[in-house]
């Protein structure tokens, strides 16, 4: 396995895609958002496994996305994500409200090959009643009136999420973020950036084959260190909350997003 | 001794956690940004309740090894006793608006979203909804848009409902029989007047509202003690703030 | 965590239980299912999942059986597995065929609890004509014409099977074996076996975490050294042909297969 | 060179894998107690053709992590381009029987099982079937039961059929379209006239049907090496008995 460039990556990702990222607590790869934006990608439809974070932030106010789909959009501890709020009230991008179950279960759909997969809860509410694409039916195995969603699979045109490393066979490894794997599994092309390459075989390991994901899933690997940043990664580096506490001041307005998008995504030193 | 309200608060809520009257809590989950229904769990678990807590962003030795989706398969599988939800909007019928105000999906202002909130409402044996804000904007008569619903229709499957809303000024019981909330404390300084003013649901209250009782120097050792000391990783700047504990990180 | 013994897990499973259990190479408690000849217990319905192999023919063997769940029952390069064979031949259990992905399915379904999955394939299959409770419906996202089968979630009432390890907190380590993990989840009560118990924790160690299953699922654990044998145990043991070897000569008769009960089973020194 | 069976067998099959008029085979699984399809799998890779092999139930480097759920996942989702399936009866419409004779469950001779067949037929792009059996207690006119049906009605969702039947005596080739074997090629030492009495269905057959391709020395040099070498960890005793290679353990 031969990593790519990390502009390479973006390259890949052609405009209109629909692309699955994790937040900010499950491996994004802010990365690569951050190349996508260098990039200039557009039209990208994005899809929060199972809700959006920073990334999802950043790449809405550099506009590169016309359509959410996802169960949040936020910060965290640093509050509302100031580009997503300000998208939907611009109504400049198509939202599609979800519940954080319903993306597990369309991507699980996907992931063994079936159109559907139902889902409890969810009647009775508005979100369901905005997505003409879930169907409210009978309960086969129930009594009357026992009414169940289905949900329709979902397979992504793109993956990207940052695993610690990958290996000389092109697995990677996520440890216990399994999401990622069931996204991979489920998505026609999976982007992973990782921390670092290393030698040998996961596969051949007991103890990491089960946080690894097979290569058979992984289109390409490209190596950026601190990929997730400010996102932590697993027990690698910790959450840095002043950077992304930063973010949000500047972000609440356009002029400030430009400024922090010019500095922190743009400027040749960062970028390097 | 003297005591601040978020501790008030976690008293409160680890009461309605140990309410003999309602389904046991063998399995507490609690989500992001929640340190006081997390002191509240610690708090119980601390006075020895046979408690497992799974809490959602602890980072080190997060409780999920099945990913994030191994929550609501829990719940799912009905092993989840108790969850904690609030609201941009609640209304009187315990409806949940996580979604926005204004047309859909939120043009005047959006809410970050709904998260699992229209799954694990339903499925959870039960739960209790916090919100430290009471005020009209907060509490209103009917929310602009359901994201979870307070109750549900006869044949739907639904595990349990609202056990209590939690506020910074008073407790509310819920009532999912006739879908009302009916006042159960106030908080010091509280009069059942003054709670009208702030909601914009009607309510049910008794002619005599008890007092919210207050935290035993007992509860305050232990949140200020051993549950400070479970809670510090995750929420460092509520410990600082709340049981002046700075993080030696 | 305090280990049980075996013979009160054994004692632990009533008459009747519906049991399920993984194959000789998917950590199969061949433990547990010779300490539950010795208690004598009756009536089990055993899920393969997704098949049987050395434990489930012992089993039947034994008498212990009166249904069998399973996509089949084999001793892999041993052969067809005689107990069940003959079992089947006698009309003395209650066959109900099924197909790995189905066994999966079910399960998953359980894990999620939702009352039911769709599954692809089998449609023309007799396994599907003989299983009234998996329903063929119109495919709700597709053309006309495109039936797909339903299958019901199943929850064992006992899961069994043999992990490397427990740590002090109850859970278990079975490393890529994930469908011991579904098995559990989907399960009322998991039982399970293990070589030995470890201080400390899995899940505050990213490298162990991905091969844990939780304590919440677990409800007892009992140390049995060896506890998967003739079966392999992932990197800690091979597989004993010679032993399943022996078995599945001694076991094409019913008086050899007494034979090698009380000498494998009942006998002191090997259930010591 | 002179040969076995087997060799023959297995670089036949890999001349199958390669066969340019089908579907590519990017990603072979090979199921349990199948040496002679992974050593045709194993030449293919040797031979320099870009195909990743999971060998199911390979001990070390087992090429799941998701556990046994996995293979049939990733042939849910497409990406399993080619597998191997057998039956205790096979009939002239490649439909197969792994469960058994008699009444069902198979109160004749109870086969072990049918395993994944029910899916895996219909949702890989392809199959080869494989069975060294050559007689008409194999190969039936119909078989009792259907553990996988050979074809599939209009409208139900298939994405690959038997590409091929090899067996101990020759090769069909299989006609989804006519739901019909034709005889492809003939081993050493083989007649029509053999095949016809010796198969229990009927089948298409040219006026001159070739022999089966003998195994080049370029090919013999890998099946007895490199392949060898790969298997000699899940397979012993086949790799000791065909190639000679004694195990070191």
């Amino acid at each position: 396995m031969t990593p790519m460039s990390l502009d390479a990556m973006a390259a890949s990702v052609p405009d209109g895609a629909l692309i699955a990222m994790p937040p900010d607590n499950s491996l994004p790869s802010v990365a690569l958002a951050k190349a996508l934006i260098r990039r200039g990608v557009r039209g990208l439809r994005l899809l929060g496994v199972p809700v959006g974070g920073f990334a999802a932030d950043i790449l809405i106010g550099a506009g590169c996305v016309v359509e959410v789909e996802t169960s949040a959009v936020s910060l965290g501890e640093a509050g509302f994500a100031p580009r997503f709020s300000a998208a939907i009230r611009a109504g400049s991008i198509v939202m599609r409200d979800c519940t954080c179950p319903a993306v597990h279960t369309m991507l699980q759909a996907a992931e063994k090959g079936v159109p559907f997969m139902p889902l409890r809860g969810l009647i009775g509410s508005d979100i369901l009643a905005h997505r003409p694409d879930w169907k409210v039916v009978p309960n086969p195995y129930g009594e009357p009136g026992d009414d169940i969603v289905l949900l329709p699979a979902i397979s992504p045109d793109v993956a990207a999420f940052h695993a610690v490393m990958a290996d000389e066979a092109g697995n990677v490894w996520v440890g216990r973020r399994r999401e990622c794997a069931t996204l991979a599994h489920a998505s026609k092309r999976a982007l992973v950036t990782v921390e670092r390459v290393v030698p040998g075989n996961f596969l051949e390991d007991e103890n990491l084959a089960s946080g690894a994901i097979s290569a058979t899933y992984i289109e390409a690997v490209a190596i950026a260190t601190r990929g997730a940043r400010p996102a932590a990664l697993l027990d690698e580096y910790g959450f840095d909350a002043a950077y992304v506490a930063e973010y949000a001041r500047m972000a609440r307005s356009e002029a400030g997003f430009q400024e922090w998008v010019a500095r922190e995504v743009f400027s040749q030193a960062v970028a390097a | 001794m003297s005591f601040v309200l978020e501790e008030l608060l976690a008293v409160t809520i680890a009461r309605l956690i140990r309410d003999p009257a309602a389904p046991p809590a063998r399995h507490i989950a609690v989500g992001a940004a929640s340190p006081i229904p997390a002191a509240a769990c610690w708090l119980v678990a601390k006075q020895g309740a046979p408690v497992r807590l799974s809490l959602l962003h602890k980072r080190s030795g997060n409780p999920f090894t099945e990913g994030t989706r191994e929550l609501f398969d829990l719940t799912g599988q009905g092993r989840i006793d108790l969850f904690f939800l609030g609201g941009g909007e609640i209304d009187g019928a315990a409806n949940l608006n996580l979604i926005g105000t204004g047309e859909w999906p939120g043009t005047g202002v959006r809410f970050p979203g709904s998260f699992g909130s229209a799954f694990m409402y339903m499925m959870t044996n039960r739960t209790i909804l916090f919100r430290e804000e009471h005020s009209p904007r907060v509490l209103v008569d009917r929310v602009a848009h359901i994201s979870a619903p307070g109750v549900s229709a006869p044949g739907v499957f639904r595990r349990g409902h609202a056990q209590a809303l939690v506020t910074g000024r008073c407790v509310f019981r819920f009532h999912p029989e006739r879908a009302r909330f009916s006042l159960e404390s106030l908080h010091p300084g509280e009069s059942v007047d003054a709670i009208r003013a702030a909601t914009g649901f009607d309510f049910d209250a008794a002619d005599d509202v008890p007092q919210t009782t207050a935290p035993t120097d007992a509860e305050l050792a232990l949140l200020r003690g051993v549950v400070c000391d479970e809670m510090r990783e995750t929420y460092p700047e509520f410990c600082a703030r709340v049981f002046n504990r700075k993080s030696a990180a």
